[in-house]
Parts: structure tokens; C-alpha cells; sequence
């Protein structure tokens, strides 16, 4: 069970791995809320991959994963985004980004609820732009759709991974987030306490070094 | 959990003026739409047909993003619709009622459309031969006998319109006040772990919202179809 | 106004080739269940589009097939009563017969009052057709179309699912519409009574094809066309001038051959009647017959006698010019030697025309006075 | 077996009080339009639930609100045609005619072949519903209930939509119905000839109530019940026997007062046959005629004599202790010196009675040879 | 992007066994609700018609979470069917078949009620005269007549169980073969930077697919109603 943002990036690794070991797969993607849940409720899960550490830690509060086998698998890069070919955004520049949206809104993932949008907006406060923008977001059930909004044109400026901007032509980067203006953007992984053998062999498999060059290629910060 | 008062309310309010503007203003296209299918043969039926169910099969967040696509400031009809009233709908509550109208269009259409197929063709002709006009018949003998039929597909549609979540959020996304409806509100909460019982207020409130509108119709559905039955 | 209709339809299992004239006054369609009188009504009030079709009322041209002429049911004009009552039932009674009026125009329409007075509609008015009975929907259907005001009335089977006291209060004022307006009718029945009573023109359908058609009195006389219709229901019809009436309840009645003495008739001294004699209700004898209960004897001349298969001879006699018919038996005829050019009585007993057989036409079929 | 219905219902606007007994054979409901017989007819067949009501047939209680006993339609096994014929619009002809006959058990059935020749649908039986017309349609639902095996047949109005022809040609099967089974039969319908072709019994309903009951002779040779029916149809019934085929096409059938001789009945000498003339085609007269057409000349005694308002005068003859209904105008009776005890001769048309009036009782009512 | 072969036509295969089963399943459920609501008046008539209603008003997401409650490992009808069958239907495609009866339920359920409601009850009156006993008037008389609204309910179920996706992905996850139908195929792929073109052939295939569901459908309705109308 997969964040399903993984999903090209896992296929990957994972058919490199059943290649090499000749053991069958089977991956599930969804949201890490549903995905979640269902473990809670028992699902036939061998691994789970979070796209958010909130998630992982429900699980670790209910007993349902194998504490000591989590870890970080990859991180990534929250980026400010505008319609290709737009001019960098000083992000240091309060005025920059309201300027920027003019009468438009900023897309984002529901701040509240997505990770994309919790670490959006951590960053966004972090810069103190947070306040001159908070009336002006249009928030949507995913990064995804974000980059949607910004790829047709609908919203100026987003912010999203930076593995969703590279593969988007319509959209470039306006500027990075650093590191530190929100908290460390990770998928962490872990096994469930159901898990086999060789399903604990695949965690490993992905924390490995050949994972994380699989990983890098998608986009991802690999080997975190 | 009770605290979240002001922005539920207006989430409420919200969703209420969305279906109820996506039904009011889609019932007349509806209405046309169920009779032609029901009634007329034309080439280009079976594609209209299939039109009509597009949003039915298709997942709601496709649906959403062709609206986007067709309706986002850059599409060709959102152009057309600044340039004619000096503003868009992308983001606006109108946009949420024009996505909640596109998603429950099949549900009405196939209500409405079953209802016009059931009514005997010779009363129309029995009002033809008293000298009236095909639309006055329409609307002095299809549109009555048709009216059971019609409201069950308004309701249905409604019913739709409230839950309707996938194809708006990725349309006019969510904005409090604008197009954040109970479903998008529920979804929030759904992302965040533990937030189980604001999750089961909205849902109970919703619930409450829609099932009274329901049970309104039905009163007035059972009036309608004695009516129609001439007793 | 006249019609004229011809018409060529193939349904499976069904041709109809029919053609006929019908000119002002009621025109019948008369023949067996399933012989085409409802496809016929139904191609003239634009319902069906036949194959090929010529129908026009008048000058108007309903429809041509060969001209590419069609004119929708609702600029017909016609006033059509079902044979199955099709009232709206989510409108009352009263909406039901005020649907036509809003598109009646200039012309003259029937008065709400009177139609649901005749009709006996007015208890009737607020209710629901779900909650009327057979006799009752009809009724109304009836009453629908006559306040429609139409330019010509296609009754279905109007009366046959009303008892005969309904009938007889309704036919007098389909009579009077007969003649008071110019509306031509084309009235379906399988009643000769109500035929003879109404019909001016008479089309004998079998098999979708017209059988025999003309004058009402030519053919309910014709004893070959009476085959058609059925044996029963043969007679003539007397015309003749109401001369007084009587204390006893008797209305004299001069006609060609003689006086009839018939039921009181509301009719003024001089007014013109249809006198239908059935013939079955016709004696004949060779001498002026006396003390007989029957009132009315009429010296007449034998102008044909036709033995059919049966026991029965139609006897078709002359009285003062006009035709009568008589039914006797073979044996009688012989025993009587009724034969072509004898003479004889025509006994009719007064009751016999019933007062449903009896229809007044205040204006003469000709110049009003 | 037999049949009582007791029931009250109150509708809105109309308020139904009737009670009847149907001793074996044809039991007629008479009346106006709206009068109420459709209404009983749902009851007996368990479609209206009415607000009191017991209804038996034979020892079989169908429905006794006061006992709290209710059989549902479908196990109370009457043959029901309806006013509107109720086809299954999705079944052909033939299914809609096999509809009932799965749940005959061992009842006898008629036989599908015989019912489709007497109906004259043998053409139809592949074809749907809805193209049928109106007469063919009522045919298929005659058709269909009396293949369903009834211990009771409930006819509302069968025969209405259908020409004369056709009707000549479903009595008959109806009246051996009703003598070689022992199926009662309620009829409802607006046509006094059927109605003493083939009833027993008459019970004339107006406006929820009974007017008056009992066995047909009877209630339509009395003059005061005969008022209710409508005047046309007063007549009365004699029994006979039928004495012999003449080569003319004659019968010749020996009734109490003598002997008749009436166009062709197929019946063989010795079958009873009854014999319904109309008051209106019997002539008095005080001295035997002669050199009339009419051949049946029977001797009787005036019984008694009814002057109503109009000019007609119903006079009950005894011919041969049977009863014999004519009536005449006032001013014959006058003339003629007509009262009560006076000697006279009926004089009857053979052709008068047509052939619809004459039923054929094959069995004798009473115990079979 | 045609190379993801096998997994696609999977997807697809799952998809429409899903939506099969969903409606041949639910189907005899359907018609008892629809005729119950349409013809019967009982205690609770109101109540039955919200619960029908509901999983149209609850956003998906939800309606998934409830069957997960109820039908997952932990949940009590879960644990019945263990016990019962010695398996669960959470994470199987039987799982999934619920899940899209459960969505498709309320549209199936209304054109079946329309449907029966436009039937005349002097026809099953006239059936009952003739001795058929009330479950076979209803097997000879009632179903037949409404076959068109039933086929019309059946598409409309079939066409949203094809589409449905909230409460599927929900309630029985998303794995290949098993419960990865074509929607949550497709909503992964939307998930997934650069995987436009896989979402648009998806996307044209199940159109394909249910479209032609739909046309066949139309075609029969068209045949049936005409037996209905008796012509
Ligand atoms: N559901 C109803 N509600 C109110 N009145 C009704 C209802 N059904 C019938 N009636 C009335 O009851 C009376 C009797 O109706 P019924 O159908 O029994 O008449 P009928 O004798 O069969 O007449 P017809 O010969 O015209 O068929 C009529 O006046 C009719 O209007
Ligand atoms: N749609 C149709 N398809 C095939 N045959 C049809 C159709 N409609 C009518 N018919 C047939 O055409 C013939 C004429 O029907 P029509 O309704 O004109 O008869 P009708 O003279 O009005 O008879 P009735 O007196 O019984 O009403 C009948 O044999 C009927 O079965
Ligand atoms: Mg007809
Ligand atoms: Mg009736």
C-alpha cells in the first residue's frame, strides 16, 4: 500500500526487484488517508507508504505497523510554480507574490487537510507570506489538481512538489521553498506487523541504493 | 467539536444555493433533453444519449477537468463568458453549481425521460384534434402528466448536487465562503487523522439537509401522481 | 361544407382503399368491428398519415399525398370524440371541456351552459375523469369536442356506451348542431336507429373498402346495400310536414302517401320530419284492413319484391312517390300474391316508430324561409 | 348455483345501497349511466373493498364485512369483462387469451378452438393489443375471461362496442354458456334485447338503488318496471316449443296460445325455445283478420290496461295463461273498445321477431331428459 | 504509452466484471425497493426511501469508510462473512462489486419506482380476475410492462458502477487484478506527474466501453418499449 503520488517511481523499483528476486508484487495507490484507514481496519497490507509522517504515526498509535522497521524512503521539494516560461519570484519579496497573483488566486492543496498544502502553508508562514495570501488560495483535494489549475492557466502561481512541476511543460519553477521553511517533506515507510519475510526484504530493497537512484529519476530526493 | 460554528453554517448555506441553482437552472435543458430522448428521433440521438451519461462514467475528477479546461480562464467558453459578462465562473460559487449541474445532468435526464415515455401519446393527439398547438400541448399535457417523473428527477438530481465533491474541488476548488461546500468540508476533515467526529457532524448535518428536501418531495410527488391519475 | 376523403393505407394484415363524398350534413360510417371506420376517422383528423391521401373539407386541402400537402391535427379543426374517451385526468371535468375554447378564434362556439346541460354534465364538473363512470367520460368527451368549435365533428361510436333514455335527450341536439350549423359530421355507429335518425349520407365499409355510399334514404332503403348493414335494420324514411297535434297525445303527420298518426313530436304545425319506418315494422295487406289497433294505413304499389336466402321477402313498395319498405315472409307473399306492380296496404302501427326514429328538421333541406 | 350481493358504499358525490339475489343463469343489472352497475360489478369481483357488504356465491362467501371475511380477487374465480377492455398490452392475442388458464385446476374449460371461432379471432391471435380496434379488442376480452374456467362471469358492457352481426353471433354462445354450464353470469348492459335474450333475471338499478328485481319475464312485462328500463323496450317473453322446420324458411313453434311461425331457429323439433316480442310489435285487434302478412294470429284476453302520459297504452294480454305485453295508442284503445276482459286477437309479425329476440334452451328449465 | 499493456486490460476486465456483478446482484434488490416504494404503503416507507438515497448525498469517500467499518476484517458483517464463508469481501473485487451496487443503488432504485409507477393498476386488477395469484401478476403482468424503466435502471446502475471510484478505492484499496478498476486506475495515474496520456487512453477506453454498454441497452429498450406499448 502506496501514496499514490509513488506510483510511477514504485512500479519501477518494484518491477526491478520482482525481476531480480522472481516474487510477485502486488501494489495498491491511494491516498495515504484511505490507505490509512484501511490498515486500521485490517487490510492485507505487507508495507505501507505514506505520503505525510501524520498518517504513519496513526497507524504507529494503533499498533497497526512494525515501529522499528519504519524509516524515511524519499523526500521532496516544494516548489512555487507559474505558467512556463514565468520569471522567477523573489521569495524574500512579501509583495511578490500577491503582486504576482493580481486579481488570480494561489493553488494549493487544502491546507488543512493534504500534506502538500500543511507543508505549503507551514513554508508560506515560515516566509511570513502566508498572511497577504491566506484569502487569496484556491485549495483543492490534491497537489495534482494544483498543478492543474496553474497548467491551464486558472491560477498564476502554485505550489507543489517539485517532482510534479518537472513533469508538467506548461509550468516552471518561480522559486524553491528551502529546506527549513517547512518540515521535512518525506514518505516515510514501514511494515505492518502481518508482513512476511519478503516483504520486509522489498523495505529494505527500497531503502536501498538502488532504489534511490530509481527514485532520483523520478524526481524524488532519494535515500533520505 | 461543536466549536467549527460559522464556516459549517456557511459550508451548509453554501451547498444548499449550489444544488438548488444547479437543479433550478439545468431543470428547463433537463426537461428538453428527457422529451427529445423520450419522444423525437433524430440523427445524433444515440450520441446525445451517450452525452448525457458522459459524467456518469466518467470519474468525477476527469469531469472536472475538462470544466476546467473548457471554463478556466484560458478555455474557450471562459473567455467567451468574461468577454460577455466581465467575469468567469472558475472559483465562484456559480462554477461549483455548474459543475454539481453537469454531474447529476444524467440522473434528472433518465427521471424525466422515463416519465415522458409513460404517458399516452393519444392524449396528446386527443388535445391536437382541440386545436392545440404542440407546445401548448407540451405544457398543458406532457409537462403535468410528465410532472411526477420531473420531480423525482429534481430531487435526484439535488440529492447529487449536495454530495457532488469530485468534478467541483477539481473545477473551482475550495474556497471558504465561495465554492467550499459540506462535501469538500468533509473531505478536509477526512485528511487529517482523528478528526472522525467533525467528519459524522458534517455528514449528520448534510444528511439531516437532504433527507428533509426528500421527504418534502415525496409528499408533494405523492399529491402530483394522484393528480395525474385523475383521482 | 362538404368532405371528401380518399384514402389508401396498408397496416399488416390490413388494406384500406376507401374513397367517398361527403356532403353537408351527417355522413355515417357504418360497418362490422374491424372494417377501418377508426382508421378512416383517424386519417381525417391528421392522426394517421396514410400512404396516400387526398382529404378536403371545402376548399380546405387537409391532406395530399401526391401535392405533398399536410396540415397538422391542430389546424384541422376537427372535433373528434374517441372511441375511448382519452380525457386529460390530471384536468377536471370542467377544464377538460374548456380545453379547446382558448383556440376557437372567431368562430361561433356552442355555449358552456347549454352543451353541459344537454350532455347532463353539470354535477359532474369538479370532479376527476379517474372517478366517472363509462357512460359519464364519454359524455364529457363528447361535450370536449363540441366546445372545440371545430369545422367538422369525426364521432367515434359517441352513444354506444349510453343507455338508450341518455341517448335519446343527446340526439336531438346532435340534430339540431346538424342543421342549426353548417358542421359536418362523420359519425361512426353501429346503430342503424341512430344512423337512420342522424345520417344524411350513408358509407357501408367492409374489409377497408367502401361497400356502397350515398343519400341515407337510398341506401337504408336499398335492400342489397341493407344486406350490408345487416338484415335487421333495413327501412325507409318518409319525409313529411307536422299538420297538428292531437289531444291524445298523437302528432298527425302528412306525407306523400297519406296522414301518419305518430307519438307526440315537439315540433310546430308545418315543421318538416324524417319518419323512419323500419321495415320489419311494415303489414301489408290487399284489402284496407279494419279494426285494427294500428292507426296508420297508406295505399301503396309494389315496385319490387327480393327474396334473399332467408324466410324474408323485401317487399319495396311506392306511397304517394316515396319509397317504403316492407319485411314479410315468403309465405305471406305467396299467400297474398305480392308481386311487382299489385296493390296494397302499408299497415304501421303508431307506436312502432319509436320516438328515437322520429328527427325534426325545423329548416327544410333546401331555401330557409 | 347462485349468487346474493348485499352492499353499501359511499362514494364522493354517489352513494351505493343495493342488495340482490341471482338465482342461476343471467342475472341483468339495468340502468343509467352512472347508476351504480359497474361499481357492484368491482365489488363482486373484489376490486372495490365496499364500506359493508356480503356477497355468496352459492355457499361460498366471497366477502362478509360484518364476519370480517375477504377473498382476494384472484381466488374468488370470476370471469371478468371489463367496460374498457384491460388487454395485456405486452402479451399477443393469443397469451392474453391463455392468460387465465393455468389457474383453472380441474374446473372444465371451454375449448380454446370454440371460443375463437365464436369470437372470430382466429385471424387476430398473433397480433398485439394495441392494433387491434375497438371491436376486436372487446372480443379478446370476452375472449379471455371465459377461458379463465369462472365460477362466475361478470360482463360489463361486452357487447356495446360491437356491430349487430357480430353480436347474432356471440349470444348464442353465450346463452349455451349459460344453459350447458352452470355458471351464473352478471350482465351489465344498456340493451334491453340482449338483456331478454338472455336474462333470468333483471334487477334495474338507479342511482345506487334497486329499482326493482326479479325473474325477466316478469320484471320486463310489467308495465311499471318497463318504465324504468325505458318505454321502447316493454316486452314480454313466451316459452314454446319448436313443432316443426317449414321448407320456406319457417319454424314453426307451438306456444301456449297457439302456434307461431318465426323465421328459421336452428333448433330441432322438440328444443324449447323463448320467444321475446316487443309490446310495440304486437296489433290488436277484436274480429280475427284476414289477408294481413302477419301470420301469427293469437287469441287472448285483455288482463288489465296501463295509460301513462303519453299517448300509448300498455295492455297486458293472457294468451294461453302466458303473458303477452302490446302496446297501442290511446286512440285505438278507444276505438277498439279495449279493456279489461275483452276478447281479442294479437296479431304478430313473424319478421318482427328477429332473430336476436329468440334464445334457445336446449335443456328445459328444470330437470334434463 | 501503449507499452503499459496487460495492466490496462486488466483494469478493464475488472472493471466490467465489477459493474456486472454490481448490478445483476442488486438488480432483484432494486426492483423490490423500487416496486415496494412505488406501490406499498407501510411504516418506515419514508425512512427506506432516505437509506436508498443516502450514498447518494454522502460524498463517496464516506459511504467507503462505512462499508469499511462494517465489512472490513474488524467490522461486524465482516467477521460474519469470515465466519460464514471462511472470507471477507473487503479488498476483493466482491468488495468492490458492493461497494459500486451500493453507489449505483439509488439510481437503479428511482427508474425502477417511475417505471412501476406508470404502470395502470387496473391491468394487474385484471390479471387478478383471471386467477393469477399477486407474485404472479407481478412475475407476468408488472415486471414485463416495466422492463424498460428496470433496463433503464440497469444502464444507469452499469454506467456508475463503471465510474465509480470514491467509495471503491475507499472500501477495497486499489490492487492490481483484484480491486483496481479503471477509475482507480485512473485516479492514480492522475496522482502521478507525466502520466497524462495513460489517463486519456483510460479515459476513452471505458467511454468506449460503456458507451457501447449504452447503445446496446438503448437498442433493446427501444424494442422493449414498443411490446409494452402493445404495438
Ligand atoms: N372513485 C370514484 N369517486 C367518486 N365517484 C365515483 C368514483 N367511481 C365512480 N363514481 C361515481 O359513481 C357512480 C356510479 O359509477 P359506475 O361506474 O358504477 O356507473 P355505471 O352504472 O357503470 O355507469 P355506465 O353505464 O356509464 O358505465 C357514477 O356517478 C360515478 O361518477
Ligand atoms: N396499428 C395497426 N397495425 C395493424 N393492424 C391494425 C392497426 N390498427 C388497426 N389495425 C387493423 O385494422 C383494421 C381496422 O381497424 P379499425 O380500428 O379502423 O376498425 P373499426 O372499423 O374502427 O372497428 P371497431 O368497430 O371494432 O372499432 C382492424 O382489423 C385492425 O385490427
Ligand atoms: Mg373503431
Ligand atoms: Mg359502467
Amino acid at each position: 500500500f502506496a501514496a499514490a503520488s509513488l506510483k510511477t517511481a514504485l512500479d519501477d523499483a518494484v518491477a526491478r526487484w520482482s525481476a531480480q528476486t522472481g516474487t510477485d508484487v502486488r501494489l495498491s495507490f491511494a491516498g495515504s488517508s484511505v490507505l490509512a484507514r484501511q490498515i486500521a481496519q485490517g487490510a492485507p497490507a505487507d508495507l505501507f507508504i505514506s505520503a505525510n509522517r501524520g498518517w504513519m504515526r496513526y497507524l504507529a498509535e494503533q499498533g497497526a505497523i512494525d515501529l522499528p522497521t519504519q524509516r524515511d524512503l524519499v523526500g521532496n521539494t516544494l516548489v512555487l510554480v507559474g505558467p512556463a516560461g514565468a520569471p522567477p519570484v523573489d521569495l524574500s519579496d512579501p509583495g511578490a507574490i500577491p503582486a504576482r497573483l493580481g486579481d488570480g488566486r494561489l493553488a494549493m492543496a487544502l491546507v488543512s487537510a493534504v500534506p502538500a498544502g500543511i507543508y505549503g502553508k507551514a513554508a508560506l508562514e515560515h516566509l511570513n507570506l502566508w498572511d497577504p495570501v491566506a484569502h487569496r488560495l484556491a485549495e483543492t483535494d490534491n497537489v495534482r489538481a494544483a498543478l492543474a489549475l496553474v497548467a491551464l492557466g486558472a491560477a498564476p502561481l502554485g505550489v507543489v512538489y517539485a517532482t510534479d512541476a518537472a513533469a508538467e511543460p506548461r509550468v516552471s519553477v518561480a522559486a524553491v521553498f528551502p529546506d527549513d521553511s517547512h518540515p521535512p517533506i518525506t514518505y516515510p515507510a514501514a511494515a505492518t506487523p502481518r508482513a512476511g519475510a519478503q516483504a520486509r526484504t522489498l523495505l529494505d530493497y527500497l531503502g536501498g541504493a538502488e532504489a534511490a537512484a530509481i527514485f532520483t529519476r523520478h524526481g524524488f530526493r532519494g535515500g533520505a | 467539536m461543536d466549536g467549527f460554528g460559522p464556516e459549517i453554517w456557511q459550508a451548509i448555506a453554501l451547498s444548499l444555493k449550489v444544488a438548488f441553482w444547479a437543479v433550478a437552472a439545468s431543470l428547463p435543458a433537463g426537461i428538453l433533453t428527457g422529451y427529445a430522448l423520450a419522444r423525437w428521433r433524430f440523427p445524433g440521438k444515440g450520441v446525445l444519449n451517450g452525452l448525457v451519461h458522459l459524467p456518469l462514467i466518467l470519474p468525477p475528477v476527469v469531469t472536472g477537468y475538462l470544466l476546467l479546461l473548457a471554463f478556466g480562464p484560458q478555455g474557450p467558453l471562459g473567455r467567451a463568458l468574461t468577454a460577455l459578462f466581465g467575469g468567469g465562473i472558475a472559483f465562484r460559487w456559480t462554477g461549483a453549481a455548474l459543475a454539481a449541474a453537469i454531474m447529476a445532468f444524467p440522473l434528472m435526464v433518465r427521471a424525466i425521460r422515463l416519465a415522458v415515455e409513460a404517458i399516452d401519446p393519444r392524449l396528446e393527439e386527443a388535445a391536437g384534434t382541440l386545436g392545440a398547438p404542440p407546445l401548448w400541448v407540451f405544457a398543458t399535457v406532457t409537462l403535468p402528466l410528465a410532472a411526477p417523473g420531473i420531480l423525482a428527477g429534481a430531487v435526484l438530481a439535488f440529492a447529487k448536487a449536495m454530495g457532488e465533491f469530485g468534478a467541483t474541488i477539481t473545477f473551482v476548488s475550495s474556497i471558504p465562503g465561495e465554492t467550499r461546500t459540506v462535501p469538500s468540508a468533509i473531505y478536509t476533515f477526512l485528511q487529517v487523522p482523528g478528526a472522525e467526529p467533525a467528519v459524522l457532524w458534517l455528514v449528520a448535518l448534510s444528511l439531516a439537509v437532504a433527507l428533509s428536501a426528500l421527504w418534502i418531495s415525496e409528499a408533494v410527488a405523492q399529491r402530483l401522481s394522484r393528480r395525474v391519475r385523475g383521482l | 361544407m362538404s368532405l371528401s376523403v380518399r384514402l389508401r393505407h396498408r397496416l399488416p394484415g390490413f388494406a384500406l382503399d376507401a374513397a367517398f363524398d361527403a356532403p353537408p350534413g351527417v355522413t355515417a360510417l357504418f360497418g362490422r368491428s374491424g372494417a377501418g371506420k377508426t382508421t378512416i376517422v383517424n386519417a381525417v383528423a391528421g392522426l394517421l398519415r396514410p400512404d396516400a391521401a387526398r382529404v378536403v373539407i371545402e376548399d380546405a386541402v387537409l391532406c395530399d399525398t401526391d401535392a405533398g400537402i399536410w396540415t397538422p391535427p391542430h389546424r384541422r379543426r376537427v372535433g373528434y370524440v374517441f372511441q375511448d374517451a382519452r380525457l386529460f385526468p390530471h384536468l377536471s371535468v370542467r377544464a377538460n371541456l374548456t380545453y379547446g375554447a382558448r383556440f376557437t378564434g372567431r368562430r361561433p362556439r356552442a355555449p358552456f351552459d347549454h352543451v353541459v346541460g344537454v350532455l347532463g354534465l353539470a354535477a359532474l364538473l369538479d370532479r376527476s375523469p379517474g372517478a366517472l363512470s363509462g357512460g359519464e367520460k364519454q359524455r364529457v368527451a363528447i361535450g370536449r369536442a363540441l366546445l372545440s368549435a371545430p369545422r367538422l365533428l369525426l364521432l367515434d361510436e359517441p352513444l354506444a356506451a349510453l343507455d338508450d333514455a341518455r341517448k335519446a335527450e343527446i340526439l336531438p341536439y346532435l340534430e339540431r348542431l346538424r342543421d342549426d350549423t353548417q358542421v359536418p359530421i362523420l359519425y361512426v355507429s353501429h346503430s342503424a336507429v341512430e344512423v337512420a335518425r342522424l345520417a344524411t349520407t350513408v358509407v357501408a365499409l367492409d374489409a377497408g373498402r367502401v361497400l356502397c355510399a350515398g343519400p341515407a334514404d337510398d341506401v337504408l332503403s336499398d335492400p342489397a346495400a341493407v344486406r350490408a348493414i345487416g338484415v335487421r335494420e333495413a327501412g325507409s324514411v318518409l319525409t313529411g310536414i307536422v299538420v297538428a297535434q292531437h289531444d291524445d297525445g298523437l302528432t298527425e303527420i302528412a306525407v306523400a302517401a297519406g296522414r301518419l298518426l305518430l307519438p307526440r313530436i315537439a315540433a310546430q304545425a308545418g315543421a318538416q320530419v324524417r319518419v323512419r319506418i323500419e321495415a320489419q315494422d311494415v303489414l301489408l295487406a290487399r284489402q284496407r284492413p279494419e279494426g285494427l289497433s294500428a292507426l296508420n294505413i297508406l295505399p301503396a304499389t309494389v315496385r319490387a319484391t327480393r327474396r334473399g336466402n332467408g324466410p324474408g321477402v323485401m317487399v319495396q313498395l311506392s306511397a304517394g312517390g316515396e319509397l317504403l319498405l316492407a319485411r314479410i315472409t315468403r309465405r305471406s307473399a305467396d299467400a297474398l300474391n305480392i308481386v311487382e306492380g299489385a296493390d296494397c296496404f302499408a299497415v304501421v302501427k303508431s307506436v312502432s316508430v319509436a320516438r328515437l326514429d322520429v328527427g325534426i328538421r325545423d329548416a327544410a333541406p333546401g331555401p330557409r324561409s
